[in-house]
């Protein structure tokens, strides 16, 4: 009976480094290809482009937004949105900023400057509780995702503008001697082994992540909420439980980012991330992820935040004017998708053919015999 | 038509050609555009070739690009620089990659990285343009202030230019102050509601001309715009045309196509024979004020006597 | 309407076919769903079609309607050839359908649902909302159903809805009319009211085409069987010619009969303890559940009959954990559940399956296997991951247990029979060690086959200890497979019988309904009684291994 | 039987300025709440926030983004959205500057310059076509509108730039005498009988959008596909058709607005319309709409464009600091969904008891009886 085919291969979306299945194929096909397609233009435009100096640089870049786009993936798989992501790394920035500044112990007149690690946790925690916030107001009082990581968006912008208050922190994040919060630009802007630390950071996040997606019940509950919420929910899956914790860990992300990038560009600036929710978005969708939920891989999204790294980095290396660049990189993002759907169609199209010339062969057969 | 080959082999030192990158902030604001455009012709002119790119004063970006332009291995950079402390990684970046870098109209806080900082002194600028504007004002009366993006060092280097000349005239009393995003169109919105605020307002001072002139258009409208004194800054043309039409009492003018024209040379001279030619980094170059009198001599960011 | 009239006056008499599809066939993907179908249907007469799950009866229908292209072959409307790109061309032609799943815009009035899609207009190109409240109002009450035009759909329950589909196609004036299972959630009454309308129609000359898997009830009104098997059309019939095991023989390909009601048991210990349960409509602040208390023991099945709406959905959901009880308690093996969410239940052996199985029962996106084990992942976690050595056996007994049918346990959960998705819902609950199981018509849209595996397993299970408590809204079900029956009635526990010793009309009485009559239709015979078939023929499959059923070794087509 | 229920009024989408049935004060609500909770306290908190001439500076600028929200409105009935009409807008802008600047004629030494009217058709027309592009890639090609309009975004705002190339187009608006062309800010920007131009337009298209929901085919198709696409398909609404036209209306109303702001702030720039989108997306959920479709009146969305325009300016009038100012737009923006849902529970729990005590009590009555 059906014992005998135990063996074969799981779903698309459980494995991780394993053999591309068809299924997978499918549904990254268009970022592979647009991938493909991308870097071999601009390799043959410009031969600074596939050097290993370059490659480096992508990967630094893509790192950030990659990182964003794993924690928006977990959101968009259960089927939400989070649109408050950017501002999420801006106000973690301005946190960890004035952090380094110190803060004013009340009652006294001391000012309390943290540990390096203490900063960099508090920061982490506090894009945690943006999130946590988002996924309580979602799952308790059943709002929409999409508007309440607007109001989010504002909220967080607004809190990290005030936390700056007009100033960017630059200086104080070299910390001091003696207070044991120096090193913040050496650890998180450096490159241990030659690699940055911000894809260092992605390759542990991408493995966590592809753990928890394929291993663990948490992934499972999350796919099947993305699928059928209703279902879910009779077969015991905590479903607000797992909403709560998908944007707690787009938080987080958010938050490491955050970290990352204050110490990439050595300051904390209120303008800090605005945007990466667009491109976190489309880097999740490119790589083959449906926004209505359960559909999705960490790998897919890994190369959906490359296909907007080489494509951006290319064009100004090809020297594409700066207008046209938004232009091209808007045209990509509908490509890519539209690849895929294009391509579903004529294969569509192609099966019905075969089908119809099946059946046809078939009733000649049956008219013969009954003759 | 700014680019060319990108992938042209740095020029061997001595002798100009190969790829000039040219990073600015915003190329679809005039003002930008002005320094893009002048980079470009300067340099083309010299037998350079040119890539443009934006970094619309985000730090992150900016990294980005000079990272993408030292891997194009181009000849040498010219920068308008992404806030002041928050760029000097990234110039370190392209010093540590061997390209001469020359910074235009911002400067870093640090000195012995980029050939040269050509700077428009933004505050001596917000000085004469605040003096002439209280002038104007004859010392006196209520004033809304209009901020650009707080983002932008800019905005703050402007607002307390404007406001250590008008704290000396205690006569002088801010009722409102807005963000408007370097943006005409917040500019002009915000104004609108602050005059519902302060409806017998006396003055304006924006950050810089675009927000200005929403203010005008919002002046306009309310029939108050011969009553209320308006100060811009950049020198954009609009702004000098609303001086010459009494809508605006001033506006500075920032020499950005005289610098940009400076900080080429200089980078070629780097280029062809290793120095800038000119004895000091910083080199600031004063804003000139507008004023109705002398309006007929700008155009275009240029300021012919 | 009138030209409708007339036509069929003409025709009456003819025996010419109205339609014909010709060689029908359609693929999708891999799946066959027809191969090759003749079939006719005819003025003035009522076509019924049998088959089981899967068969290609809906398929077909789906073609001479144009809601799908047939891969090959064609159709021949009034003997010349037709071929339709929509719906609305399909309409045009005259052709309208019942669709087998609700089709309607909850957030849109009846109205305009009835008129969804060709609005009648004034003069000025606006919608004529004075003509189609009228003409909706005639047909609420041609169907005897008082709903208002204005009425949201979403305020109605699943019966009325079905009736405003059913609105919609008499709406349309066509000359052919596909009624794909109008029935499945309609009341006795109703039936019979949709009955009566359809002896109208066929008297004007319409010709219906019928598809129910209540097999009595459409062999009521049949005046041609069709029998569909596998993608085939296996036997046609004047229904004067045929009785009910001949369909069911032709359905399954062989006799079958079935029932469960025989051995004398014991029961085990109380598992189940509902006392005075009470649940309210949040929205509308009815009460929905009143009072309701009973007992279910350790290998006892108990099944609740009552009319659509009688409140027993609410009752089992509330009881699995779905809705707040707003009084009562209930207890599992002595243990007040009272606080525990649907998981924590799961895991005191406590599960339900659903109603409706594709909005509650199904992850269609997960595999058969993903679906399997869905409630029960944290059995086979360890140290916070998913085992998959562990995983494996499990789903391999599973399908064994339930013995579903599929190639593979990785196939797409979409890809199987409603009978097997049903099981594959029944299987992920028995993963789950319960104690004691809630099935709301388990039955619902599951051809005879599967509806005795179903029954059969639950019988097997119960003689291992499980309390199973079911939903049924067929009498011949709750009399042949149950050891006690419960009747609901407005949200009320009305009656309580023993199906060896009460009679159908005993427990319709309590029910509130009235013993369906037989309906004077024009032509077809009608059975007479209503005792002769409390036990429905359901297939050999008795809890002993050998009476396994041998379709499930057959390979799946 | 149901002749009795035949004056019953219409579901709440079918009215337009009839009485308030309790349907629609349920999904407006929260609108209707947070509006008069804002004018209330603003105005408590200022003198000068209701007066007349503040009133009509609201209203002028409410207008625009009511406009862009019209049409956003009929995207998300359908259950999409249009994250590209803050592009269009600015895009729209360019395209009339551009015709100000006049159009070389191809192959002679000839410009072209347009007349007015001419200007202002083919601007609009260019907004019609922006979404006419998106309308087809979501309905043909399936593609998922959030991510098709996300590309326009940046497409439309690439070519605005391209077309402005870094020049605002201000002295040209003003025309030339005896080209026809003149008047364009007379007319445009400004206000017949003392109501602003834009507040006109706002009140025809308010009109015009709530005939065509309420009182033809076309609406009655929108609310059903928003509703149950399958559904309305198989009922013959051409939903493609439908879907398309959505966009086309949505593209319209920001090339109206393009035209309308140019004229306002008396120049084309490269950033007009940045953020429409966003704001126009809480305009149309805070007014009751749902994301998901199906659901959302017109008069609902102007309330809440109102809301958010009362709210900004009552920020600015009362003086609350500029940072402050988006921490609390934001969360308005939740709380006024968050409202209706709380609403709701707490109604839910109320009614729950009743009910209960209500059969508590019939069953004592019958218990008595049976004594
Ligand atoms: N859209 C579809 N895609 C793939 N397979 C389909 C689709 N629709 C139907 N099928 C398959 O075609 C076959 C025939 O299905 P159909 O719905 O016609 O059966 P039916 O006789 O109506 O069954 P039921 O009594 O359960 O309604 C089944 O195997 C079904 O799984
Ligand atoms: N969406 C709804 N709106 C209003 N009333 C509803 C709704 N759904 C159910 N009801 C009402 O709640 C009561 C209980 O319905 P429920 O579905 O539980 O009945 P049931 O006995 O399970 O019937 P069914 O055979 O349909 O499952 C009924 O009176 C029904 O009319
Ligand atoms: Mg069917
Ligand atoms: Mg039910």
């Amino acid at each position: 009976m059906s014992t005998a085919t135990t063996t074969s291969t799981d779903p698309a979306q459980r494995r991780i480094f394993g053999n591309l299945t068809w299924n997978q194929l499918l549904t990254e096909g268009r970022a592979f290809i647009a991938l493909a397609i991308i870097v071999i233009v601009f390799a043959v435009m410009s031969e600074n482009y596939l050097t290993v100096g370059n490659l480096t640089t992508i990967t630094k870049q893509v790192a950030f937004n990659a990182l964003v786009a794993l924690g928006m993936l977990f959101v968009i798989l259960h089927g939400g949105i989070d649109l408050s992501v950017g501002s999420t790394v801006g106000l973690t920035g301005a946190v960890a900023g004035n952090l380094f500044r110190g803060v004013d112990v009340p009652f006294t007149e001391l000012i309390m400057l943290p540990k390096l690690w203490v900063v960099v946790l508090i920061a982490v925690l506090v894009g945690m509780l943006v999130g946590w916030v988002n996924g309580l107001l979602i799952s308790r009082l059943n709002l929409a995702p999409f508007i309440v990581t607007l109001g989010m968006l504002y909220v967080a912008r607004g809190l990290t503008q005030v936390l700056l208050d007009g100033q960017n922190i630059t200086n104080e994040l070299r910390g001091q001697e003696g207070l044991g919060n120096t090193g913040f630009l050496q650890i998180f802007a450096g490159s241990p082994l030659g690699i940055p630390m911000s894809a260092w950071t992605l390759i542990l996040v991408t493995i966590i992540a592809s753990l928890v997606l394929a291993k663990t019940p948490f992934g499972r509950w999350l796919y099947s909420i993305g699928s059928n919420e209703r279902a879910a929910d009779l077969s015991g899956v905590p479903v607000k439980r797992v909403k709560v914790w998908v944007y707690v860990i787009s938080g987080l992300c958010a938050g490491l980012v955050g970290v990352l990038q204050i110490a990439n560009i050595s300051s904390s600036t209120a303008d800090l991330g605005q945007f990466y929710e667009l491109n976190a978005i489309a880097a999740v969708v490119i790589g083959g992820a449906a926004l209505s939920g359960g559909r999705g891989t960490v790998r897919g999204t890994i190369i959906g935040a490359f296909v907007i790294g080489f494509l951006a980095n290319g064009l100004v290396i090809v020297g594409v004017s700066p207008f046209w660049q938004q232009v091209i990189t808007g045209a990509v993002i509908i490509l890519a998708v539209a690849v895929d759907q294009i391509q579903q169609i004529i294969q569509r199209r192609r099966s019905a053919r075969r089908a119809v010339a099946s059946a046809k062969k078939e009733s000649l057969a049956r008219a013969a015999a009954a003759e | 038509g700014t680019s060319e080959d990108g992938g042209a082999e740095p020029a061997p030192a001595g002798q100009a050609g190969g790829t000039i990158s040219i990073i600015t902030v915003d190329p679809s604001n005039p003002y930008w555009k002005a320094e893009v455009d002048t980079a470009v012709q300067q340099a083309e002119a010299l037998g350079y070739q040119t890539t443009t790119a934006a970094h619309e004063n985000e730090p992150d970006e900016q990294n980005r690009l000079i990272e993408a332009a030292i891997n194009d291995k181009v000849a040498g950079i010219i920068l308008d620089p992404a806030g002041a402390d928050e760029s000097v990684a990234a110039v370190q970046k392209v010093v540590d990659a061997g390209i001469p870098v020359v910074l235009v109209n911002a400067e870093i806080s640090q000195t012995g990285l980029a050939k040269s900082q050509i700077v428009s002194n933004n505050a001596q600028g917000a000085t004469v343009g605040a003096e002439a504007w209280a002038e104007a004002m004859e010392y006196e009366g209520t004033y809304v202030e209009l901020l650009g993006k707080p983002s932008d060092n800019n905005a703050q280097v402007r607002s307390d230019g404007y406001a250590s000349v008008i704290s000396q005239y205690p006569d002088l009393e801010k009722v409102g102050e807005e963000i408007a995003n370097w943006d005409r169109q917040e500019g002009q919105e915000k104004m609108e509601q602050l005059l519902s605020k302060n409806p017998d307002v006396k003055g304006v001072v924006a950050g810089n001309d675009e927000m200005a002139l929403g203010a005008i258009n919002a002046l306009k409208s309310a029939g108050k715009i011969d009553e209320v004194k308006v100060l811009g800054f950049d020198g954009n043309q609009d702004a000098v045309d609303a001086v010459k039409n009494d809508e605006m009492v001033a506006t500075v003018v920032q020499p950005i196509v005289e610098g940009t024209t400076m900080a080429v040379e200089q980078l070629n001279n780097v280029i062809t024979t290793g120095e800038t030619g000119v004895p000091e980094e910083k080199q600031a170059l004063d804003c000139v004020l507008v004023t109705k009198d002398n309006a007929d001599t700008v155009q275009d960011f240029v300021v012919t006597e | 309407m009138s030209a409708t009239q007339v036509e069929a006056e003409q025709g009456a008499n003819s025996t010419e076919p109205l339609l014909r599809a010709v060689d029908i066939a359609k693929t999708y993907g891999v799946t066959r769903a027809l191969k090759g179908v003749n079939f006719e249907v005819h003025r003035g007469k009522v076509t019924v079609l049998f088959g089981e799950n899967g068969a290609g009866k809906s398929t077909l229908m789906k073609i001479l309607s144009g809601v799908v292209e047939p891969s090959a072959g064609h159709l021949e409307l009034d003997g010349s050839e037709v071929s339709f790109a929509s719906t609305t061309d399909a309409l045009e032609h005259g052709i309208a359908i019942i669709h087998q799943e609700l089709n309607l815009c909850a957030n849109l009035s009846v109205r305009d649902n009835i008129f969804l899609g060709r609005e009648l207009l004034t003069a000025g190109g606006f919608v004529d909302y004075r003509r189609e409240t009228a003409i909706t109002e005639q047909l609420m009450q041609r169907l005897e159903e008082p709903i208002a035009a204005s009425t949201p759909v979403q305020d109605l329950r699943v019966g009325q809805q079905q009736i405003v589909e059913i609105a919609r196609a008499l709406a349309a004036d066509a000359r052919i009319l596909i009624m794909d299972e109008p029935t499945s959630a309609l009341s006795a009454s109703e039936v019979e009211v949709l009955f009566k309308v359809i002896g109208e129609l066929t008297s004007q000359g319409v010709a219906i085409v019928y598809i129910s898997h209540h097999l009595e009830e459409a062999l009521e009104i049949a005046d041609y069987a069709v029998v569909f098997r596998d993608g085939e059309l296996v036997a046609t019939a004047d229904a004067e010619d045929i009785d009910l095991p001949w369909v069911v023989r032709q359905m399954v390909g062989r006799e079958a009969d079935y029932d469960f009601s025989g051995a004398e048991r014991n029961f085990g210990e109380v598992k189940l303890q509902i006392d005075s349960v009470t649940v309210a409509d949040p929205a509308t602040s009815r009460v929905s559940v009143n009072n309701v208390s009973l007992d279910v023991r350790a290998g006892e099945i108990v099944c609740i009959y009552g009319l659509m709406g009688a409140g027993r959905t609410e009752l089992l959901e509330a009881v699995a954990g779905r809705h707040a009880i707003a009084g009562g308690s209930v207890r599992l093996a002595g243990t007040d559940l009272a606080g525990m969410s649907i998981q924590d239940r799961i895991e005191a052996g406590i599960g339900l399956v659903p109603e409706d199985r594709q909005r509650d029962g199904l992850v269609q996106m997960l595999s058969v296997a993903g679906n399997l084990t869905l409630a029960s992942l944290l059995h086979w976690t360890r140290r916070g991951f998913l085992s998959r050595s562990k995983e494996r056996p499990r789903v391999a007994w599973a399908i064994d247990e339930v013995r579903v049918k599929t190639a593979n346990p990785d196939a797409p959960i979409t890809s199987l029979s409603g009978g097997n998705q049903q099981k594959v819902v029944l299987g992920k609950l028995l993963l789950t060690d319960p104690e004691v199981l809630l099935l709301d018509e388990p039955t619902r849209g599951i051809d005879v086959g599967a509806k005795g595996e179903i029954f059969s397993l639950l019988f097997a299970e119960a003689d291992k200890g499980l309390a199973v408590l079911y939903v049924t809204s067929e009498v011949g079900e709750a009399l042949s497979a149950s050891h006690r029956i419960l009747v609901m009635s407005k949200g009320r526990l009305v009656g309580e019988f023993d199906p060896r010793t009460c009679t159908r009309d005993e427990i319709m009485e309590a029910s509130g309904e009235e013993a369906v009559e037989p309906v004077a239709t024009d032509g077809g015979p009608r059975p007479g009684g209503d005792d002769s078939d409390t036990s429905l023929p359901i297939e050999a499959a008795t809890h002993d291994a050998a009476g396994r059923s041998n379709r499930n070794e057959e390979p799946q087509a």
